[in-house]
């Protein structure tokens, strides 16, 4: 009796996804609507971030509901911090909910998870704060409105060695996360050659992601007196890492990338991480264009409770700001069409600064924000050109 | 000619003393039992033979028939128990252990599987080789089956059998490995008279049709002094007495054991 | 020789159903290949991968009965091993851009059959190499030493910057789409399965699962019967990591890490551990059933803005399901029994006579 | 001193494996207890000390409770929450195959791991700071925070109470009885479910304090912190014998300093700290498969 339950419980699950699956969805022509995909992170280890573009992205929608006439619908998919299940998602996006683009996701392997999928169904995605070379490389289909990692780890490494002053840097990198290692490398050629010195990294640590107890690293790191310490890495670990370091009488200076500006890391780190300093591609308070200043106004109203309004919220509204002129450019809803719009942006102008795709996808962008922490805030301090 | 020697084979557990100098020698081709109160060590003893207990001191001797027909003194001590089996020794279990939720059948051609003459691969892939070799064991393993009352169950779960079946099973499983000797621990526990009887039969059949040696366990007196030619009697992991049925059954110590006499009485 | 000649056939006795079904089985392969969308394909691919994965899981924990962890890691090592030697040669600069592939391997392609089958090998020489220490263990205890080979396989993959490229992973890998690889290859797996189980070393496999000590006692060399087990059960693994990777066209060390395994646990748990066609269903059901049960992860779940749906919601059911089938139905869909016609028309009778018994059939027929 | 380590480098970092070590060593006690017990590997404990560490910071930091009436509760929603396992998820399978049991324990850990994701969010949460505890005092030269002398001191008394608790008391031996042999115990007119749920209150309470350690030194609490620490701890109690408290201080004690001595004296191989645990477990379990302070364990045939 048990078994044949469970044998009708399994045919529950099974016989509506297949007959779902047959029964799909009208395509993309002849609806009156357009549909967007969001492929996102939503659970797991990236939800955090996801959660921020999604934020950004529904805003912009709110603001432009329409194009072309049509109603933009938006389709959200959450890809789970999990390749697996990203790809799927993505496959489900393009597939069964027939959308006409992609925004997203947050962490770039995940980004390149999808890569494969909407290259080969010829639908474009915009990635939004994906730095890493890998998503766009060899890819057609896929363009990001962020910069890239060696141009933030360049940022960084002349911001140590310019406004700091350092000669000796300690970095600390998370060896299972592809962001904190691509920073790390970028950051240690640059600083080298700005230097003349190859011995310039004194230390290198490595931890994995979900560590909690980094008193080692630090202990070594504390032997070889550096004058900064650069840190790349997920938010929730660096300020660990931070908190950790002053207790143990380290005093250098922290620096980062732009995954530390979320508010975990400031109630995670507390006081201790007052004064890290990590470049990042939007400031609120410092909008560089027009466009800028109305998505501050914009996202104020909507949320009225919110203090800072994080770097990558401004990049998932300028990922589907910038997708919809790419539909009215191109004159139509089709992917085909939409994509070649896409490669052909020009000066678009975005709330975080002026966009202009070149051939492999890239925004092509000279200017990085510097932000420290100061009174438990995202602070300002400069901003960095670099060619 | 022995089959079988221990020699002043010690089995410790932490402090406790289980088998303490044990000297047995079964002669090739009789029937020899091991006796003696509840907790006296026979199983253990057992347990040492088969090689799942390393004996802390001593000895195992083992003299197999090879398959040329050469007899060699092999010393089995510690041996793995698998690797025991292999040179022709099989046991059954106190409490049975058969394989509950495989055929009758399956149970029995496990027992072959030691002898398999070709690997996995040409198993699975049902290369000629492996496909005789399995018809091979098949046919034996269905005589064997036939033999012992159990051909027409052969497909049934050996956890559906009533309890005496299952004990027939369990020796028809060890008759598989081909044993030259066959170590029964309590065949007839938890028998009836009547089955008690059918099983002295069938072992005095199957010593003689498969040429065997047999070293049992048992605790039916009535069985062990009709059908053994030698007995061991353990008490306390000692071996207090050995001899014919004749000479145990008037051994005074075997009755202080039996009957529980004080020792110090007889002191 | 005539005696022979007839129980030749009854050994490798192949049922006229079988056959049909067989054939049905191909032509509806057939017919999806040609019509069916790529998230559809997709998902169709996964559950003839996970099947495949599944079924060397239980090979080791549902027929041998050695309670192993170590999926995530023998899938790992398939998914690299077709991944390091399927990557176009001329896109391995831009896929190594921190550290140059090692010269040793950076200019060795291979077919992806060949590297497929190389990832089912090496992923057997892992298996060996870690049978040796692990397989001598008591149950609990090789659950968590081969859970922590898996770990320490993904560290490693996570620190070899020159071989796997650390965690920046493996892009480009020539992707499969075909649902004539996975599932050809997942029907081989299921036939060399189905005989294996039913050979000689089937029957030792599951002579341990049973009683490892009487086992050893018919003559079964237990570490020997355990590390063919093991390794035949890597190699599937192994190869089905490897589909996976060509399935995903990217690996990287994230992706194993060991929660992977509890995926394949709930399959063999649900499909019953020690039953093949068990497995394969319960694949379907539990990679078709996750995907449709997204809707809990939505907040416009049945039409309501109800605060229960949001994400994550999904996986709290999925779990509280395994929870489910181990508390209440411990032997899963089949147990250890096979989806044999016998079986069916033994169950058609037993429904039958249910039904022709109404009332009295409340306590009666298959609730052992 | 130009090369390698200095002094103060080398002590500071014995002072981290230490700290550490007991932490590790704390949470090890849990699971050898239940192992000595149920002979199971409760997968379900890192999840355990997980959400005594979330109990934490909903008592502190979002209703603002005392930080010792917080504590309480914690430590009594941890012990009911243990508890509460074992009577639905273990003890309907205690005559079940031991991989049913297994299993049930990996889905208990699943399905807390997903609740605690569906309910507190993937996001991590800030434990409440206790300065007292974490603000760095100097020896010297030596930095170190007063919870990291703490950790071991709190461990080091629970050690002592607990060996008390098992040889002199009537629930110690009862524990012990039932450690040994189930029939002989419950013939011996022992409550095996009785012993049995005191087990789990002791090793669940035991990771509240844990969890509240833990967090004072890292401050973050997260849905998935208890898979890697669980599965570390379930190591050093192997390490030490599983079964055996002082084993599992030892343990425990023994993996932080291997953790924290890989990190200082190979720097290049900081990448591989999590796998010198099953390093570690390997290597015991080939030449010491009943760990450093186990009892030889004989299978009854």
């Amino acid at each position: 009796m048990k078994k044949m339950l469970v044998l009708l419980l399994s045919l529950a699950l099974v016989v509506p996804m297949v007959a779902g699956c047959s029964g799909s969805s009208t395509t993309a022509e002849d609806s009156d609507v357009i549909k967007i995909g969001v492929f996102e992170p939503l659970t797991g280890a990236n939800a955090a971030g996801g959660e921020l573009e999604v934020d950004g992205i529904e805003l912009a929608n709110q603001l432009r509901p329409e194009v072309l006439g049509k109603k933009v619908e938006l389709v959200v998919a959450d890809n789970k911090s999990d390749k697996a299940e990203a790809t799927t998602a993505a496959a489900r996006l393009i597939e069964k909910d027939k959308v006409v683009a992609v925004l997203g996701s947050w962490g770039s392997s995940l980004s390149i998870a999808a890569g494969d999928v909407v290259k080969t169904n010829e639908v474009p995605a915009v990635a939004l704060s994906a730095t890493n070379p890998q998503v766009t490389a060899g890819n057609d289909y896929y363009f990001r409105v962020c910069f890239l990692d060696p141009f933030q780890g360049t940022v960084m490494a002349n911001y140590a060695s310019k406004n700091l002053n350092a000669k000796k840097v300690a970095i600390i990198q998370e060896v299972s996360n592809d962001y904190s290692v691509g920073l790390a490398k970028f950051f240690t050629d640059a600083f080298v050659k700005l230097t003349g010195d190859p011995n310039a990294i004194v230390a290198t640590g490595n931890y994995n992601t979900g560590d909690q107890d980094f008193t080692g690293i630090l202990t070594n790191i504390k032997a070889t007196n550096p004058d900064v310490i650069f840190a790349p890495g997920n938010y929730t670990e660096s300020a660990l890492i931070i908190k950790q370091a002053r207790a143990l009488g380290i005093t250098a200076p922290f620096i980062g990338g732009d995954t530390w500006e979320t508010n975990e890391f400031i109630t995670v780190g507390g006081a201790d991480v007052e004064g890290a300093v990590m470049s990042t591609f939007f400031d609120d308070t410092n909008p560089l264009t027009e466009a800028g200043k109305t998505f501050v106004a914009e996202y104020k109203k909507a949320y009225p409770d919110r203090e800072n309004i994080p770097a990558v919220t401004a990049l998932g509204y300028d990922g589907y700001m910038m997708t919809l002129d790419a539909i009215e450019r191109a004159g139509s809803a089709d992917p085909k069409a939409i994509r070649d719009a896409l490669a052909a942006t020009v000066d678009f102008e975005g709330a975080t600064g002026m966009i202009t795709i070149d051939a492999n996808g890239d925004a092509q962008k000279t200017e990085a924000i510097i932000k420290v922490v100061k009174d438990g805030k995202f602070t300002y301090l400069d901003s960095v050109t670099v060619q | 000619m022995s089959l079988l020697k221990t020699e002043n084979v010690v089995m410790q557990f932490g402090g406790v003393v289980a088998v303490n100098d044990l000297n047995i020698d079964i002669k090739k081709g009789e029937l020899a039992a091991l006796i003696g109160p509840n907790g006296a060590g026979k199983t253990t003893a057992f347990n040492v033979i088969t090689g799942v207990y390393a004996p802390t001191k001593g000895k195992v001797l083992f003299s197999p028939v090879d398959s040329v027909g050469v007899t060699n003194e092999i010393d089995i001590t510690a041996r793995k128990p698998n690797k025991i089996t292999n040179l022709g020794i099989a046991r059954t279990f106190q409490n049975i252990r058969l394989f509950k939720e495989l055929t009758v059948m399956e149970n029995v051609l496990v027992a072959t599987h030691q002898n398999v003459d070709f690997n996995f691969l040409s198993a699975t892939l049902r290369l000629p080789k492996a496909i005789r070799g399995e018809l091979k064991a098949k046919q034996d393993c269905e005589l064997l089956l036939d033999r012992m009352g159990l051909i027409d169950l052969k497909d049934e779960k050996a956890s559906s059998l009533p309890y005496g079946q299952q004990r027939h099973l369990e020796i028809a499983r060890a008759l598989a490995t081909d044993p030259q000797l066959l170590l029964l621990d309590e065949p007839a526990a938890g028998m009836n008279p009547q089955e008690t009887d059918e099983l002295t039969d069938l072992i005095l059949k199957l010593k003689t049709d498969f040429g065997l040696t047999i070293f049992m366990i048992e605790h039916h007196m009535d069985l062990v002094m009709e059908i053994s030619d030698h007995i061991y009697v353990l008490d306390f992991g000692c071996t207090i007495a050995k001899g014919t049925p004749d000479q145990i059954q008037n051994d005074p110590k075997v009755i202080e054991a039996y009957l529980g006499v004080d020792a110090d009485v007889e002191d | 020789m005539e005696n022979i000649q007839h129980r030749f056939g009854a050994y490798i006795k192949i049922h006229w159903k079988t056959i049909v079904f067989l054939g049905v089985v191909l032509i509806t392969i057939g017919l999806l290949d040609q019509f069916v969308d790529s998230y559809i394909r997709r998902l169709l691919n996964l559950c003839a991968i996970y099947t495949i994965i599944s079924l060397g899981m239980n090979l080791v924990n549902g027929f041998t009965g050695q309670f192993s962890l170590g999926q995530a890691g023998f899938m790992a090592v398939g998914a690299y091993t077709v991944a390091i030697f399927t990557v176009p040669i001329e896109a391995r600069a831009t896929i190594f851009y921190l550290a140059p592939m090692t010269p040793l391997l950076a200019n060795i392609q291979l077919p992806f059959i060949v590297a497929l089958l190389l990832g089912g090998l090496v992923s057997a020489g892992f298996a060996f190499l870690i049978g040796g220490p692990c397989l001598r263990l008591r149950g609990d205890y090789l659950a968590i030493a081969t859970l922590g080979f898996s770990e320490i396989i993904r560290i490693v993959f996570t620190n070899t910057q020159t071989i796997t490229n650390g965690a920046l992973g493996i892009k480009s890998i020539p992707t499969i789409t075909s649902l004539w690889w996975t599932y050809g290859i997942a029907i081989i797996i299921i036939v060399l399965m189905i005989l294996l189980i039913n050979s000689s070393y089937g029957r030792a496999f599951k002579s341990i699962r049973e009683d490892e000590i009487a086992a050893e006692a018919m003559g079964v060399g237990l570490f020997k019967t355990k590390m063919t087990s093991f390794m035949i059960g890597a190699f599937f693994t192994g190869i089905g990591g490897g589909l996976f990777a060509a399935l995903l066209g990217t690996v990287d060390p994230k992706q194993f890490y060991f929660t992977l395994t509890y995926n394949f646990l709930l399959i063999i748990v649900l499909g019953g551990l020690g039953s093949i066609s068990g497995t394969v269903i319960a694949s379907f059901v539990v990679t078709l059933g996750q995907e449709w049960l997204r809707f809990l992860d939505e907040p416009m779940a049945f039409g309501l803005d109800l605060p229960i749906f949001r994400p994550g919601l999904r996986m709290v059911v999925f779990s509280a399901l395994l929870m489910v089938v181990v508390l209440f139905y411990r032997k899963g869909l089949m147990g250890t029994n096979e989806l044999t016609w016998d079986f069916i028309g033994k169950k058609i009778k037993v429904i039958k006579s249910k039904f022709n018994r109404k009332k009295s059939a409340s306590q009666g027929g298959d609730n052992k | 001193m130009v090369v390698g380590m200095t002094l103060e480098t080398f002590l500071q970092q014995l002072i981290n494996g230490l700290s550490i070590g007991s932490l590790y060593a704390l949470i090890a006690i849990g699971y050898t207890m239940v192992y000595g017990i149920l002979r199971l590997i409760n997968f379900a404990h890192g999840d355990i000390f997980m959400m005594a560490a979330y109990f934490t910071y909903f008592g502190i930091a979002v209703f603002f409770l005392p930080w010792y009436v917080t504590f309480f509760i914690t430590i009594v929603l941890t012990i009911l929450l243990g508890v509460g396992i074992e009577r639905f998820a273990y003890r309907p399978l205690r005559d079940a195959p031991k991989t049913s049991l297994l299993i049930s324990a990996i889905g208990v850990s699943f399905l807390l791991e997903n609740l605690a994701t569906y309910l507190f969010s993937g996001k991590p949460q800030a434990f409440p700071n206790f300065p007292l505890m974490t603000n760095p005092i100097n020896f010297g030269s030596l930095t170190v925070q007063p919870v990291s002398i703490l950790i071991p001191i709190v461990t080091f008394f629970i050690m002592i109470g607990l060996l008390f608790l098992i040889n002199h008391t009537k629930v110690g031996m009862a524990m012990r009885a039932v450690s040994v042999d189930y029939d002989t115990a419950k013939l011996m007119g022992i409550k095996i479910n009785g012993v049995i749920s005191s087990t789990f209150a002791i090793g669940s309470g035991l990771a509240a304090v844990g969890a509240i350690l833990w967090c004072m030194k890292y401050p973050s609490v997260l849905p998935l912190m208890g898979v890697v620490i669980g599965l570390k701890c379930f190591i050093a109690a192997v390490i030490g014998g599983i079964g055996n408290v002082k084993g599992a201080v030892l343990g425990g004690l023994i993996l932080g300093f291997s953790e924290v001595l890989m990190v200082a004296f190979f720097p290049a191989l900081t990448g591989y700290r999590d796998a010198v645990a099953f390093i570690i477990l390997i290597i015991i379990l080939l030449f010491l498969p009943n760990g450093l302070l186990g009892k030889k364990q004989v299978e009854k045939v």
